[in-house]
Parts: C-alpha cells; sequence; structure tokens
C-alpha cells in the first residue's frame, strides 16, 4: 500500500504580528514533521544599538515592535538602571506599571477580538467578526481603546510612546489628565468583566499539556515588572542570571533565535504562564472573574489561553485604576543617577511573555553590546511542540479543518514575528 | 469677542444646481448654474465648492447681462477642479460671489479697447467680450487677441468664430505649437500687439492670462504707447478665503481677492517685476 | 478719574471680584519652561514673584522683585481671539446635493484678561481690525503698565507702550514694587469703575501715584530706540535684494508668526468621515513661511525662505499701513525671543532701511 | 463599488499598519466604506489585485523585496508608503552608514548566509510613490486624513512645514528657546508636536521638513550646550535614511 502523505503548509500566517509561516507533514497518520519559521527579514537591532547613548535604547528598542513598544521601552530602562545601581521606586515605577497596563490591555483586546476570537467563532477576520456580532467587536475596540489611551496619556501616543526615560519619566502626568483615566477605566470595566464571560463560552479544542512556565516575579505583584525569574519546575534567579540558564540557538529555516532553558530544553512563557505562576496575585476583581469561567491554575489547555488573556486584561483594568487613585506625585519625574561603565540586565512582562534585555556601556555610558530575548523566540519549540499535539489529536479532520485548528493552536501564543527577528548573529544553517 | 459678528459666516457657500455642462477642451469645461450672478461686474470671481472635496477661485465667464444664471469655465489642474469638472447636470456645488474687482468697462468707453487673453485667461474676459458686443457703439476699435499652446486647448472656439466673422470686431488667434492642421498665425500672443491698429492714448487694454505673459504683453503695450494706467491685468494668488480674511494672496499691499483680481498694471509692476521665489 | 492703591491682598480681592462675576480668567501664569498667559481658575496659579530673563532665541525663568514681572511670554490675547483652530462650517451629503451652515464661535462665557500690558493691547487691537472681530464686549482688560523692560522690547520705537493710551483698557494697575509691593490702579471705563470699587482698595497717595507714573516714565525714556517706523515703512515698500544673509538664518518654521499678536494668516482645509457623506471646512492658524502659503499648481509663489522673510517683514512693517492704516508690528519683541535662533526683526528692517537708502 | 484596499509589509516593526487598528472610534466606518481586501496581519481573506490604494509599510532589505514591490506597484492605482520605514528606510537604515558602529561587518561577515541586501531603502528609491505618510510611527489622524480624502476625491491635509508650526498651535511653550535641545524646526510636522508637550525636544521621526535649515539649528543646539557633532548623532535616528539628514550629518 503506498503510504500517505499530508502537508499541511501556510505560506503566510495571517491574523499575527510580523512574518512567519507553517509547515507540518504526517505520513501514514504518524506526524513526520513540524515547522513554525519565521521569514520577516532581521533588522538588526543589537547591532546597531552599539556605539549608541543608554539613554537612547528605550526609543530605538521600541521600534522592534510596534505591538509592545512598552516592554521595550520597560525592560531597556530596567537594565540600564541596573547597570548604574538605581532602581525606580515607588510613584515614578507605579506610573511605568500603569502603562504597561495600558499595553496589556490594548494588546490583549487586539490579540482576543480582532485577532484570535474569529477562529473560535468560524470568521476569518474581526472585520466579518463584526458584520454579524457588531455589538462584541465595538466592546473589544472599546476595551482596545481605554487601553492606548492610558498609553497615549502617559507616553504621548499610542505607539512608540515618548515619555519613558532611564531614571523615569520627562514629564508627570497631571491629576486631571490621570482623573480622566480613571474615568475612561471605569467605563470600560465592565466590559473587561463581560470579556472573560465571553471568550469562556467559545468552543476550546480538548488538548493538555504540562511544560515548564515561565515569568518574572516582583513580591506580592501579579507580574509585570519583574525582579527575579521563576519557572514551575523551581527555578527562582534574579533577572541578571537570566544567560546562566537559558540559551538561545539558531535554527537553519528562521530568521530568528529560538531559546530553550539549558539542560531542560523547551519553556512557555506568556500570559498562561504568568497565570499558572501567579494566579494568587491577580486583582479580586480578575480572580473572581477567573473562578467564574472555570479557569485554575495549572491551565494546561493551550486554546484556554484566550481567556487567561481575557483575566489579565480585567486585572490589568483594576491594577490601574488602584493606580491612579493611591498615586501622588513625587518630587521630580525621574530620579539622577551617575552614569557610568558596567553591565546591566532588566526583564518585564511584555503582553505575550518575558522580555529580556542585557547591555554592556562604556564609559561615557555609551552601548557596547546589546542582547534582547524576546518572548516569541523562547516560546517557539513550545508552539511547534503543541503543533505536533495537535496534529496528532486531530489527524482525522480534512485539510482545511485541520489547517484552521493548527494556525489557531499558533495564534494561542500571540506570536510577535517583528520582536523574534531582532537578531544580531547569523548563521543560517541551509543544510 | 463679539460672537454675533463672527465672520466666519461670510464663509458659508449658498448651493446651486448645475444646469448644463459643455466641454471645451480635453481638461476644461464650462458649467451652467442655476441662480444669477447678483449683478456681477466682468472680470470678478466666485469661490465654487466642490463637497467634502474644497474651494477654487473660479471667474465668473458668461453673459453679464443674464440674470438666471452664471457660467465658470474650469480647467482641472487638481484635486478641486477635477471634482468641479466633474460635475453632470443636475449636481450641486458651493457659491459665494462674486468677489473682486472688474474690468474697467466704463473707463473704456469712447476709447479703444484691446484684449489680450492667453489660455484659461479668456474665461474672465469673456463677460467683457459680451458685455462690449451689447453695447458695441459705446466703444471705437475693438480688438481681441487670444493666445493658446495649441489649437486643442482653444476656449470657446464656436464663439470665437462667431466674434472672427464680425465686422466691428478684430480677433487675432495664435497658438503656441501649429498642431492639429493649424494654418493660422504661431507664435505668442505678445508678438501681436505691437500690430494693432489702435490709437495708443485712447486705448484700454484688458490682459489676463500666465503671469509672464501678462508681464510681456504690458511691456509690449506701454511701448506701443497704452499709458500704463490704461493697462490692467488680473493677479491670481492662492485664496483660501476671498474675503481678505486668510492673508494668502497678498502681493505686496493688495489683497488679490478685493483689491484684484483686476488691478492697473502700475500698482503691480514693480510687484511683478521683482522675482518673489 | 481717582486713583487708588492696591496691596498685594488688594489684587488678590480684584481676582476674587472677576471670578464672582463669573469671567474666565486669563492672566500671567507658571507654565512650565515659561511664564505667559493662560487661562487661570485660582490667584495662586499666577505667576507671583516670577520674571523671564529672555533675549535673542531665550527665555529662563527667574524670580522677580516684582509681584507681576514677566516680559515676552509666548502668549499673546491672540489665542483667545482667533483660536489655533476652528471648523467654520459643517455639510452633509443629501439626496439632492447637499446642506450645509456656518459654524459660528460659541461663546465660552466673558474673559477677563489681567495683567496684559501695553503692547498685548495694542496686538489685539491691531489684530482686531484684520480679523473684523473685536474683542467681546463683555470681555474686560484689566492693564499692567510696564515699569520694566526686557532687552527684546521696543514699543517706544512703534508708539505702543509703555503707557496704556486712554480708552485702552478697563482698568490700569501700576505696580510699585519696593519693599512691600503696591499697586496704584486708575479705572479707565465705567465696568473697570465697577470693578475696583468691589476690590480692597484705598485712595492712592499723591507720592504713589507720582512714583508709579515716574516709573513708567523711565521705561520709556530708558528703551533704546529701534528703527523709525516710518522709515520702515517706505524702505520696505517696494520688494528689494538683500535677504539671503537672514535666510541663511532663518529656519522658516514659523515660530515668529504663530508668537506674533498681530499675525492672522489662516488656511481652511476640509474634512469628511470615512463614507464623505459629511463635511466640515476647518480655518486653522497659517503662516507666510510654510510652503503651502503661496502655492499655486505648479510650486509655491515664494520658494525660497529669503522670499518669505522678506514677505513677512514687509508686510508687518510697511504694507500693513496700506491695509489697515496701521504698522502690523506692535514691539513686543516676542518673535525675537521666540525665534529658536535669535533673529531680531529690529536687525533686520534696521538692515534693509540702510540697503534702501545706500540705493538712493 | 467601494474602493479596494491593500496594506503591505516590508521590514518593519508593524507599527504603521497597527495605526490602522488603533483608530478604534473610525475602524469599523472606514471597513464600512472601503474594502480592506488585502491586510494579512487582520484578515485570513486574501485577494489578488488590482487594488485601488495600496499601503505599504517598511523599508527594502531583501532582494525579494525588490521584487515584490514592483508587481505591488503595478497593482494599486494609488500608493502610499506609511511610516519611517517606508519613507526614509527607517532606524534599519543606520546599516546605510558605513562609517556607523561595528555591525555593518556583522552583515558582511558571511554575507553567503544572507538574504539580506547592504542597505536600507525607501519605498520611493525603488517605484514612484502617490501620498507619503511619515512618522515612527505614523499620525492616526494622518492616515484616517489620507483614507477619507481618497475616498472623496480630496487632496490630503499632509503639511510639509516644521513642528513648530503645531508646536505653536498647541499652546506648548518651546523647548528650545527654554534650554532643550530640539529638532522641531527642521522637522517635518505630522504628529501634533508630541515630545515638546513631554519636556523632551523632538527627535525627529517624520524627517525632515521642506526649507529644512540644520546649519541654522546648529547655532540653536551649541547655544543650549549641544556641540555639533551631538546634532549629527541626534539626526542619526529614525528618519537617518533622509537625504536632507544625511547630507547635513555630513556637512556638521
Ligand atoms: C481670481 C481667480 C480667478 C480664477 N479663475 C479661474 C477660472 O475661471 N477657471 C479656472 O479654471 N481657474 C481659475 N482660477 C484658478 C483656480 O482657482 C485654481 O486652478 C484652483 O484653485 C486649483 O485648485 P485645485 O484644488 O484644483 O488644484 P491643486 O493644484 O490641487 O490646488 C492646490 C492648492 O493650490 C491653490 N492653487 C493652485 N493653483 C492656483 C491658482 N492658479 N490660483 C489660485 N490658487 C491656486 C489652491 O487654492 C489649492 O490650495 C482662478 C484663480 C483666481 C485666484
Ligand atoms: S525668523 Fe526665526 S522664528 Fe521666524 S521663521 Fe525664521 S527661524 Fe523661524
Ligand atoms: S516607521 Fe516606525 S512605527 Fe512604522 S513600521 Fe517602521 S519602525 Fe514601525
Ligand atoms: S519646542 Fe521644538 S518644535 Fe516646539 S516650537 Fe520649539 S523648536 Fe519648535
Amino acid at each position: 500500500m503506498p503510504s500517505e502523505v499530508r502537508t499541511i503548509e501556510v505560506g503566510y500566517l495571517t491574523r499575527v504580528e510580523g512574518e512567519g509561516r507553517m509547515k507540518v507533514v504526517a505520513r501514514d497518520g504518524k506526524v513526520e514533521e513540524v515547522v513554525f519559521s519565521i521569514f520577516e527579514p532581521p533588522r538588526f537591532f543589537e547591532a546597531f544599538l552599539r556605539g549608541k547613548h543608554h539613554s537612547e535604547a528605550p526609543d530605538i528598542t521600541a521600534r522592534i515592535c510596534g505591538i509592545c513598544p512598552v516592554a521595550y521601552q520597560m525592560s531597556s530602562v530596567h537594565a540600564m538602571e541596573h547597570a548604574f545601581g538605581v532602581s525606580v521606586e515607588g510613584p515614578l515605577r507605579d506610573l511605568r506599571m500603569l502603562l504597561y497596563c495600558g499595553e496589556w490591555i490594548e494588546s490583549h483586546a487586539l490579540h482576543i477580538y480582532l485577532l484570535h476570537a474569529p477562529d473560535f467563532l468560524g470568521y476569518e477576520s474581526g472585520i466579518s467578526l463584526a458584520q454579524d456580532h457588531p455589538d462584541i467587536v465595538a466592546m473589544g475596540l472599546r476595551l482596545k481603546k481605554a487601553g492606548n489611551e492610558i498609553v497615549r496619556v502617559l507616553g504621548g501616543r499610542e505607539i512608540h510612546p515618548v515619555n519613558v526615560k532611564v531614571g523615569g519619566w520627562y514629564r508627570l502626568p497631571t491629576r486631571a489628565e490621570l482623573d480622566h483615566l480613571a474615568t475612561v477605566l471605569d467605563r470600560v470595566h465592565d466590559d473587561a468583566i463581560s470579556t472573560v464571560a465571553l471568550v469562556a463560552t467559545f468552543p476550546m479544542p480538548d488538548v493538555s499539556r504540562t511544560l515548564e512556565w515561565v515569568s518574572t516575579r516582583y513580591p506580592g505583584e501579579y507580574p509585570m515588572l519583574g525582579k527575579t525569574v521563576v519557572s514551575s519546575a523551581g527555578l527562582d534567579i534574579p533577572v541578571h542570571e537570566w544567560n546562566d540558564w537559558f540559551v538561545e540557538e539558531h535554527v537553519a529555516r528562521s530568521n530568528a533565535l529560538h531559546s530553550r532553558i539549558k539542560t531542560r530544553g523547551s519553556y512557555e512563557t506568556g500570559p498562561t504562564a504568568r497565570f499558572n505562576l501567579n494566579s494568587e496575585l491577580l486583582s479580586p476583581g480578575a480572580a473572581a472573574a477567573a473562578h467564574q469561567a472555570g479557569l485554575t491554575a495549572p491551565c494546561t489547555n493551550p486554546f484556554q489561553s484566550i481567556v487567561v488573556r481575557a483575566v489579565e486584561t480585567l486585572h490589568a483594568v483594576e491594577a490601574a485604576l488602584q493606580i491612579i487613585d493611591g498615586y501622588r506625585a513625587p518630587a521630580a519625574p525621574a530620579i539622577q543617577f551617575v552614569e557610568k561603565a558596567g553591565e546591566g540586565c532588566g526583564a518585564s512582562e511584555a503582553p505575550r511573555g518575558t522580555l529580556f534585555h542585557r547591555y554592556r556601556l562604556d564609559a561615557k555610558a555609551m552601548i557596547t553590546d546589546a542582547q534582547i530575548v524576546p518572548p516569541t523566540a523562547q516560546n517557539q519549540l513550545s508552539i511547534e511542540e503543541d503543533l505536533r499535539l495537535v496534529l496528532e489529536k486531530h489527524i482525522a479532520e480534512p485539510d482545511d479543518r485541520l489547517r484552521t485548528i493548527l494556525e489557531q493552536s499558533i495564534r494561542n501564543y500571540d506570536p510577535c514575528i517583528s520582536c523574534a527577528t531582532h537578531f544580531l548573529e547569523l548563521e543560517v544553517d541551509r543544510g | 469677542m463679539d460672537r454675533a459678528r463672527d465672520p466666519v459666516a461670510l464663509f458659508a457657500p449658498e448651493t446651486r444646481e448645475v444646469l448644463a455642462v459643455r466641454r471645451e477642451t480635453a481638461d476644461t469645461v464650462t458649467l451652467t448654474l442655476a441662480g444669477g450672478g447678483r449683478g456681477f461686474v466682468p472680470g470678478q470671481f466666485a469661490m465654487v465648492y466642490a463637497f467634502g472635496v474644497g474651494e477654487s477661485a473660479i471667474s465668473l465667464s458668461g453673459d453679464p447681462y443674464r440674470s438666471d444664471v452664471v457660467e465658470h469655465t474650469v480647467r482641472n489642474v487638481g484635486a478641486v477642479t477635477a471634482a468641479i469638472g466633474a460635475l453632470k447636470p443636475g449636481g450641486v456645488v458651493g457659491w459665494r460671489g462674486p468677489f473682486g474687482t472688474g474690468w474697467p468697462l466704463v473707463r473704456a468707453r469712447g476709447g479703444d479697447l484691446v484684449i489680450v487673453a492667453g489660455g484659461i485667461g479668456l474665461a474672465p474676459l469673456r463677460p467683457v467680450i459680451l458685455a462690449v458686443m451689447a453695447d458695441r457703439g459705446a466703444y471705437r476699435r475693438v480688438a481681441l487677441l487670444v493666445g493658446a499652446r495649441r489649437k486643442s486647448e482653444l476656449l470657446y472656439t464656436e464663439q470665437l468664430a462667431e466674434w472672427r466673422a464680425r465686422f466691428d470686431l478684430e480677433v487675432e488667434v495664435t497658438v503656441d505649437a501649429a498642431t492639429d492642421n493649424w494654418r493660422g498665425s504661431v507664435g505668442v500672443v505678445t508678438r501681436l500687439i505691437p500690430l494693432l491698429d489702435v490709437e495708443p492714448s485712447r486705448t484700454t487694454a484688458m490682459v489676463c492670462g500666465p503671469e509672464v505673459m501678462m508681464r510681456f504683453s504690458a511691456k509690449e503695450l506701454l511701448r506701443l504707447g497704452v499709458p500704463s494706467r490704461n493697462v490692467f491685468v488680473s493677479v491670481e494668488r492662492n485664496m483660501k478665503c476671498a474675503v481678505g480674511l486668510c492673508g494668502h494672496c497678498q502681493i505686496g499691499p493688495l489683497f488679490a481677492c478685493h483689491d484684484g483680481a483686476v488691478v492697473p498694471y502700475d500698482r503691480v509692476a514693480g510687484l511683478m517685476e521683482v522675482r518673489e521665489a | 478719574m481717582e486713583r487708588r492703591s492696591l496691596s498685594p491682598d488688594g489684587i488678590r480681592s480684584l481676582f476674587v471680584a472677576l471670578q464672582q462675576d463669573g469671567f474666565r480668567i486669563v492672566g500671567p501664569a507658571p507654565v512650565t519652561g515659561s511664564v505667559t498667559f493662560a487661562e487661570v481658575g485660582d490667584f495662586d496659579e499666577l505667576a507671583i514673584g516670577l520674571g523671564l530673563e529672555v533675549g535673542p532665541g531665550r527665555a529662563r525663568v527667574v524670580e522677580s522683585p516684582a509681584m507681576f514681572g514677566a516680559i515676552g511670554g509666548p502668549e499673546s490675547l491672540k489665542r483667545w481671539q482667533h483660536a489655533p483652530q476652528r471648523v467654520i462650517w459643517a455639510g452633509e451629503r443629501g439626496t439632492n446635493g447637499f446642506t450645509g451652515s456656518a459654524v459660528v464661535e460659541e461663546s465660552s462665557g466673558p474673559v477677563a484678561f489681567f495683567g496684559v500690558r501695553a503692547c498685548d493691547l495694542a496686538g489685539a487691537r491691531v489684530l482686531a481690525k484684520a480679523i473684523r472681530r473685536n474683542l467681546d464686549e463683555r470681555d474686560l482688560t484689566i492693564a499692567l503698565r510696564c515699569t520694566s523692560f526686557a532687552p527684546t522690547c521696543f514699543c517706544t520705537s512703534m508708539g505702543t507702550g509703555p503707557d496704556v493710551p486712554e480708552g485702552g483698557a478697563d482698568l490700569v494697575l501700576t505696580e510699585v514694587a519696593g519693599k512691600t509691593r503696591m499697586f496704584v490702579a486708575t479705572a479707565a471705563s465705567p465696568r473697570g469703575e465697577a470693578l475696583l470699587a468691589k476690590a480692597e482698595t484705598k485712595p492712592a497717595s499723591a507720592a504713589d501715584v507720582d512714583k508709579a507714573d515716574a516709573l513708567v516714565r523711565e521705561v520709556a525714556a530708558a528703551m533704546p530706540r529701534a528703527f523709525d517706523p516710518a522709515e520702515a515703512r517706505s524702505a520696505l515698500a517696494a520688494p528689494a535684494s538683500g535677504w539671503d544673509e537672514v535666510a541663511s538664518r532663518c529656519m522658516a518654521c514659523g515660530n515668529c508668526t504663530a508668537v506674533c499678536p498681530t499675525c492672522f494668516c489662516v488656511t481652511v482645509l476640509d474634512r469628511t468621515d470615512p463614507t464623505a457623506t459629511t463635511a466640515e471646512r476647518i480655518m486653522r492658524w497659517d503662516s507666510c513661511f510654510t510652503p503651502g502659503f503661496s502655492e499655486m499648481h505648479g510650486g509655491p509663489v515664494r520658494s525660497s525662505t529669503a522670499a518669505r522673510y522678506r514677505q513677512w517683514v514687509s508686510h508687518k512693517v510697511s504694507w500693513w499701513w496700506e491695509q489697515f492704516g496701521t504698522s502690523g508690528c506692535v514691539g513686543c519683541g516676542r518673535c525675537i525671543v521666540w525665534c529658536p535662533v535669535g533673529i531680531d526683526i529690529r536687525e533686520e528692517v534696521s538692515a534693509a532701511i540702510e540697503r534702501s537708502t545706500a540705493h538712493v | 463599488m467601494s474602493p479596494r484596499v491593500a496594506v503591505f509589509k516590508f521590514a518593519s516593526c508593524d507599527g504603521c499598519q497597527l495605526s490602522v487598528l488603533d483608530a478604534e472610534d473610525e475602524l469599523l466606518a472606514i471597513v464600512g466604506a472601503v474594502d480592506i481586501v488585502e491586510f494579512p496581519e487582520a484578515r485570513t481573506r486574501r485577494e489578488p489585485g488590482p487594488y485601488d490604494v495600496g499601503f505599504v509599510e517598511g523599508s527594502i532589505t531583501t532582494p525579494e523585496d525588490l521584487e515584490r514591490i514592483k508587481q505591488i506597484r503595478q497593482d494599486c492605482k494609488v500608493l502610499v508608503t506609511i511610516g519611517a520605514c517606508a519613507t526614509s528606510g527607517g532606524i534599519q537604515a543606520l546599516r546605510n552608514m558605513a562609517d556607523v558602529g561595528g555591525y555593518a561587518s556583522i552583515v558582511y561577515a558571511h554575507p553567503e548566509y544572507l538574504d539580506v541586501l547592504a542597505t536600507s531603502t525607501p519605498i520611493a528609491d525603488h517605484v514612484p510613490v502617490d501620498i507619503q505618510l511619515y512618522g515612527c510611527p505614523v499620525s492616526k489622524e494622518q492616515l484616517i486624513e489620507t483614507i477619507t480624502a481618497v475616498v472623496a476625491g480630496r487632496r490630503p491635509d499632509l503639511p510639509s512645514h516644521s513642528v513648530c508650526v503645531e508646536c505653536k498651535a498647541r499652546g506648548t511653550v518651546c523647548v528650545l528657546v527654554t534650554g532643550t535641545p530640539c529638532l522641531g524646526p527642521v522637522v517635518r510636522a505630522g504628529c501634533g508636536a508630541i515630545c515638546p508637550s513631554y519636556q523632551r525636544g523632538c527627535y525627529g521621526c517624520f524627517g525632515p521638513s521642506s526649507n529644512a535649515n540644520v546649519a541654522s539649528l546648529a547655532t540653536a543646539w551649541e547655544a543650549v550646550g549641544m556641540p555639533r557633532p551631538a546634532l549629527a548623532r541626534a539626526l542619526q535616528g529614525f528618519t537617518v535614511g533622509a537625504p536632507e539628514f544625511q547630507e547635513a550629518i555630513r556637512a556638521l
């Protein structure tokens, strides 16, 4: 009997940020090859950061990704502050968290409503979803707008905000600006609650797996601006020990680096990882909504990530309101520090997962070396493992349906391919 | 502020229906709009507004004695003129006017009259010709010199033919390039000026066309002996309001929209001769 | 009219009286980096004890012995008289053409302009002619005569200050800064008088009045002459050459026209909704330095920076006379301070006068 | 029939095309008025050309890009470039300056492995472009203005004058005159003068304005303690590839 070979290829993945492709091959019902690859052209950020002044890093690295610029700004300022031996705390740090809440709300709402929900509801896009369910999409846009409004008010604009600097801010928000944000957030609080309830009703493929979940941690907070890195397998290290535990590798078919935990292998970072490691730190409303949605840690079905994202969105709305409520303006928009040579590491929680930065600075505080490890590169291996699992489980499905589920399982990670192709050195194995 | 007297009310156009569209050349049409010209003087213009696209200064090009309709001849050079030029009968434009100064018809009475037009510059002069012909006895010799780049760019060709057939009107037409079986005069319109059979000291000249053409025409007319105060040109400048509020149309101390567009050449000679760029 | 004197607390009571009368109050306020006119909700939001150290292309906030010491901040009354941007017409497409109407500015309540100077008032008068719109008759002006001046000031040359002309304001204050701050007030209109009656005042002593007047006279005497407006008018009447040197410094950025209290030029823009069924026309500040300003199809009439600078200066000090019967420049010096490269209109006009006399 | 619109991506961060989705208030009206038939970031349905309007994000950095942009030009009636990457090569055009940093050598170390060009160039270097939207990222307002203007047949309002015009209209006190270096006077307006309103100088993400006079700006920078090399460095940002800035950097 001739062997049956099924190849499913998606040459250009849609509804993800950046340019990637997917290919799976099964022979006689057995998975033979699973590839999620990235062909977005590299832009050499780490290379041209060399020779730039440390103060330029937040603005430059923001341009790695238009969907999570705040994450880049945060990880880079933390790395620089680490290098100078200072740390930004108190209200200045609270404002950073507030900005980050804005990015989470914006990015999660975008992903949930415009990119991912269509998969669950059988639409090709949020645009066509809006034709049949304008109320649902309008709710998503309201939430997204509220998130964007935080970033716009604190940062000056929604994409590549201009107000973040090493040591703090260029300008502090006024009380009136913060009150305006509180009003905006109050208005979407119910939307955020409804979103959790809505996505919890989505039909989910029934898949379960456990893997090593990784996130940053800051005592007493659901992670955003991390101090340490923890994992479900017991890892608990200061951020600056990152390179002792994690390693990036070059893989032939991809314009990006893959990372793994030394000696252990693949891991997952992102909303599910954060939730599984920190669910007890969610805001009260978010914790209640998660409970009501039947979501408990550990969440092992990758398709439930959409529910986790909705819970995190609600958490961000509530956390933002709490920050605004408790905010007392500090004396100055930024702390003073002495520039010096050294090395600094910083990590924070981009909507898609942990984003690690490391810089070496010379005596003039110019960057001599930069390393950036974005979440999508870290998740690439687990994305492929999920694809394998889903393929095995749904191998009986017709090609079209199978392709849809496979693409959907990639979108579980909200992959951000622009981020992944930041890389420094190129060693392409062309086999 | 005295909000009641907010002058922005001056910017509000009335709406007018397009009654007829006549194609003049590949890029130029003449529109007939419902509603009169409010007693406009030949040489005046209106602000014509295409909904959602914008407003342009466009001369009144029709018969000044008609009080039921106005005509505009529009050359498509950009977004607004394209939108106006694409209108069909039944379409609607916004309209405010008439604005600006007119050609000095009263002053020209009893003397010779020379009309020099280049390209679309014939549009604001057509009402002059129509007015003169309705009252032909009031003027002595009347000459019309028309220049165009080529035959296919001549405006009002049927009317031009009628005018040429008349004995009481001297009409000379010239093109820059002899294409499309052109058998008439070739060369720039200014070359026809020295050949004019008029009494210079009793002549009024009205010139409209591109700025260089007006400058050279004026020079030729002065050389012929026409007094500089009798030479009139039409100055075009970017106009955003037509009521002297936007500042765009200034040329020296003049606001082209209300001190012009028609001005005696001696008022702008100094301004037109220095290259502003 | 009788002159009264006010202590700082008296000034506060004047402010409170304005608030009670329902005025929005525009006065000198500290804004990041400067002190300038802004709307304030409370007396303590005013720039009390602050001054400005200004020069060509430079401004720094400093402490001031005077209660209101700042001269030369970027804002004049223009922002309240002639909004930077507003919708002037709105229309809608219908089955038969379209309908629309002018959008006349809504009144947002009368404004009290507090602490405005002679040049600011002159600027507002000159601007009113150009935009054919006076200040609202319900607005109130509380002027402050200058008892000091900035190195960029040249109101005496332009005949606009430092004294406030009769009828130029509703109430005129003169600050006599000494060990104790004190103000001499003159009501200059019945409304000014009514306002003054509501404040804590006492009769001003002859000595105080003399001192106040002397201070203003001293300013007038000490301010250097910039140029002769009549000479400027004729020297710049015809476009001449000679503007290349200033054009090598001018960035055509438009800051000068924006801060000028009398520069009035606007552009009109169109906006539509995504389906092009509704449209708006917007009026927005423009500047003779922008490339679109003199655009005709084929390019701008004035493409070079030299042509644009010449246009601006010639209009200000010469052509304005023919258009509006006055100089367009009131000598406030804002264009000098707020030009990032400190181009000084006094020097450029003087140079042009020199060039024109050298030609004859 | 509503206009067929397409969105294309080259080397970029996706920020500019995301600005389309960031127009939350207008998005549903826009997708009602135009038919977005090609927009891989937002929809799975994809349709081949011809298109009435094509928006192109990103710069040309690979040999395939060179071919793809030519095809896109043929397919689009109106071609609109969006953002600093597409209009001047973006931050990644830093690689074009041979004398900057050590990273050129990183690119050239194994050129045989790379399907990457040595330069990052704007779209208009390769095909004619009808409308350019500047900025890193583009301004959402300008994007909406362009879409609505194309629908209405209007010329979009995209001024080329300096940032200062918007800065003053907004009522921000000039940061340069009060002591902070700012590129505003030589940078194209469009963002609404954001940076000065946040107490920092404009860093030039909209690229050069018309009549940009960088040589004169250098004196204003010197007056606030920033010598010429500092200005040259500041120009090496998100619009480093703009010819006016390249020339100014060489001259400084
Ligand atoms: C007093 C006067 C009378 C005119 N009479 C006629 C006429 O009878 N027929 C006719 O076809 N045209 C006439 N014009 C020219 C017409 O106003 C312009 O061609 C038109 O404004 C161009 O606008 P647009 O949007 O189509 O072109 P665009 O090139 O897209 O216009 C862009 C901008 O440039 C300005 N502009 C461009 N060209 C001119 C110009 N020549 N004059 C003034 N502003 C310009 C417009 O106001 C607009 O702001 C007249 C102009 C003036 C000042
Ligand atoms: S004079 Fe100064 S402020 Fe005015 S446009 Fe020139 S550089 Fe700008
Ligand atoms: S111009 Fe800036 S925002 Fe736009 S794609 Fe390029 S890097 Fe991103
Ligand atoms: S802050 Fe910058 S952009 Fe604003 S006016 Fe000053 S120089 Fe111009």
